[in-house]
């Protein structure tokens, strides 16, 4: 999708290969939805180097925002002032979301299980926690309402775990998932190692999940990151 | 049948809607926080009170820090591109300052809960929650569509006592207009019992504007001048997000005593505007 | 999902959404009425279609009149302001030019079964209907809602094969606004398996009005250019409702013959745009 | 509520004195929902004369509207020009009409009964009618969402009927009915006679009405038009 026949870079680490190949991911699609943070990064790198034309959606009600910086919340005053049209939450969900107008979302979570299903909302139990997560935001009714969901997640064994906490979103929809290590996706209802992350092993990925892990038999690896793909990104996060 | 809102000083409008135990729900998302509006109802002394809010945000943080809500009902208590929100966390984890009740549900389920509100119906249709675990503990319900026999999801109006919003401007007549990203105000101010708006500004008359929500004085109870009243949010074309207060929020947050003396000092020691 | 709008002839939008058969909604909500589009339907001789829309109008009044329909559905089918719809009442009242079906609801009941059809749900609640003898002659049914006991009523979502609006302008990407009265243009064309909007012109680049609405072309199957498209209603701020012709239809369309004579020598007979 | 004390004008019609007697219905009231022709008229006028900051709200999503000239249609381009704002249709039955929020409907039909149930549907049986009417419109929920709603109607036995063809639109609201006659209120669940317009008799009201009309004990009389609601009605329609 890129990066082949390009000048590849060195010196990266692996949450920019993340971005840029989650980036990548965007190529060809009409419109995205998106929260703060990587993903956010992500998709405007892909306006910069694959897709100017990529519609970008926030859940604050902002369609076809063109920040110009990461903003730092969803609700950042440029993303309202640059938008082609501004709506409000209701129809956001009811009008945009939830009749799968957006085609592609990008999504976090604190864990996801061999199914893509995501918890936003505790570790431990719902009554006594150890930790508090913010909770589901609009996360449950994008899984479902968009036609492709990408997840963004660190891969670790405290993330990618055999068993949730607690299920806050629902991974029918998930086509992919993208990690520091390498790409999953559903294959037979179950996420499978499909794409090794360069100088990563097969080893490193079922060492950092909480489950045996499926391997595809025909396993990819990402193209290294092009030299213009990570200079776009420390220009965008420089700014 | 309400009359036309009166503009009053923001002391008097909380003081003559908010009173300990109601439900009260003070809306914005991300944009047009009612900060000012949220502070003074600490500064009164209310407690044992319902905050409902989407996204709870560092006001709720506050609101909740020194004790004053009985129940929060939210779908995303986080801090913005930040992180955790502190107090939320240490209420939640370990009851400090009290237990409180946590009602929680999805955004969209929140926005229709306040769609059905302001249509003043019991419920609104939606699809989501089924097959998560956010169903055990929440307050929605199974409906079937009479026409296709679907199974979908009924989430119960939201009408609390008072909501409380904050906009760009409102006219002398009590009608208000906000633009920029508008979240669920209009809808929280019409499901709501009792309403007020804060302003950045008075003007003689209303000029649309482009992406311009108008809420007419006569579904207004209270209209206060609160110029700034939403910073560390910001209102579009007036003032700026503080992103760097957000952060900074994060720290004075983290610990009990800092984020007593911090309140203290910012907030409950400072005469109402 | 859609590709981006493209940018086409008025008749080759038209020849390629509208089918014989198909259900068919031309909305505006007595502005931005879509008559030049609803034209070239008839002068590409499409027959049996199930014609949707709230307020028939002079528009249904000659499609009907015509013989293009098989069905009607619709909530108040006059000639606003002036009095009956004749082609209607005949069609109605004496089957000519032949026998329709009607489905007949109020305006709450479309305007909610259009937010359905745009939420891609398959109903939406709302109060009416019952008590009324329109509850025989339509296509609705009760729900209980499941927190109050409360028997409400399910409207069935709208979702027309083709939608067809007329707006004041589009950009070269096919993004679409319009502004003034803006009915249920949007929920229609978000309810559709297919669409076509006419426009009064092509700009560079949309720049946002007040009150203006915003249908992006990623939603839109063909956007046209059919300048002084919505005569003898208006495009607000670029053209003028003929409320002359409004009255003069009364006439003209009080006698068959004097009808068809008008249609042929004003609709039928003419060159496509 | 007007014409005490001012100068009786003389030499109007019952329909400009109907027009008049429902303006005054208007006085202290904060916002009417108005449909065209006669009730449109009447709106007009009582912000003319009784009532400046009467809030019209029309169906088609105009809230506020001030327009100059009597408008044909609902829709006419100066009702949104002079709105205070403009709402799409389902928002205007949605939040505004059907909960409550306008709080004076005026109505017009072809037939109404005793309870002041309306129809504007058929004359005749629905599926082989007399006549076609144009239909419900958003009658029926403007009727149950105001508080108050008058009815204006032309007083005949062809439109006070004893038992309706259709029923279109439930009278539970309805706290007037102005006609060319009188005024009719609801007494005890029946709509009972409350008041005469100058010179009309009681024989006359019961033998214009299709039911054996009740009669209020104290039986009011209509003021005459004043001389300023007659001229500027006059000049109003001359616009």
């Amino acid at each position: 999708m890129s990066g082949a026949g390009e000048t590849p870079a060195v010196g990266y680490d692996t949450g920019e290969l993340q971005t840029i190949v989650a980036a990548r991911s965007l190529a060809g699609k009409r419109s995205c939805f998106i929260g703060v943070g990587r993903p956010s990064t992500a998709a405007l790198l892909a306006r910069m180097v694959h897709n100017p034309e990529l519609v970008l959606v926030y859940e604050s009600g902002t369609i076809g925002a063109k920040p110009y910086r990461v903003p730092l919340s969803i609700g950042d005053g440029e993303l309202a002032q640059t938008a082609d049209f501004v709506v409000s939450v209701p129809e956001m969900f009811n009008y945009w979301i939830g009749p799968g107008q957006v085609q592609v979302a990008f999504l976090g979570a604190a864990q996801v299980d061999r199914h893509a299903n995501l918890n936003s909302t505790v570790i431990g139990d719902y009554a006594h926690p150890k930790t508090r997560l913010p909770g589901a935001g609009g996360a449950p009714e994008i899984a479902t309402g968009c036609a492709e969901v990408v997840v963004i997640a660190p891969h670790g064994k405290r993330t990618f775990v055999e068993q949730l906490d607690f299920m806050t979103t629902r991974g029918d929809h998930t086509t992919l998932v993208i990690t520091d290590l390498g790409v999953l996706e559903p294959r037979g209802g179950e996420l499978t190692l499909t794409t090794l992350h360069p100088r990563v092993t097969v080893e490193q990925v079922q060492e950092a999940t909480g489950w045996e892990l499926k391997i595809a038999e025909q396993l990819g690896t990402s193209p290294e990151p092009a030299e213009h793909e990570l200079s776009a990104l420390r220009e965008l996060v420089s700014r | 049948m309400h009359a036309m809102a009166q503009a009053v000083s923001l002391s008097e409008a909380i003081a003559e809607t908010v009173h300990d135990g109601d439900s009260v729900a003070l809306e914005g998302f991300t944009h047009l926080i009612p900060f000012a509006a949220g502070h003074e109802v600490l500064r009164q002394g209310r407690r044992e009170l319902e905050l409902i809010r989407m996204t709870p945000d560092l006001l709720y943080d506050q609101m909740i820090g020194v004790g004053a809500a009985r129940k929060l009902v939210f779908s995303y208590g986080g801090n913005p591109g930040v992180g955790s929100l502190h107090r939320f966390r240490d209420v939640v984890e370990h009851g400090w300052p009290h237990p409180i009740e946590l009602e929680e549900h999805s955004h969209a389920g929140m926005a229709n809960r306040y769609v059905a509100g302001a249509s003043k119906l019991p419920f609104m249709v939606m699809r989501g929650y089924s097959g998560t675990d956010l169903v055990g503990q929440t307050n929605v319900k199974a409906v079937v569509c009479p026409f296709t026999g679907e199974t979908l999801t009924a989430v119960p109006a939201l009408t609390p006592d008072v909501s409380i919003v904050h906009a760009q401007e409102a006219d002398r007549d009590g009608n208000v207009q906000l633009w920029g990203i508008p979240g669920v105000q209009k809808e929280a101010v019409l499901a709501a019992t009792r309403s007020v708006v804060t302003v950045e500004r008075i003007v003689d008359q209303l000029e649309l504007r482009p992406g311009g929500v108008v809420i007419p004085g006569w579904v207004i109870d209270f209209v206060a001048l609160a110029p700034g009243g939403s910073q560390p949010s910001y209102a579009l074309g007036v003032t700026e997000r503080d992103n760097d207060f957000y952060r900074e929020w994060d720290v004075i947050s983290r610990d009990r005593d800092q984020f007593t003396a911090w309140m203290q000092a910012n907030v409950l020691g400072k005469v109402a505007a």
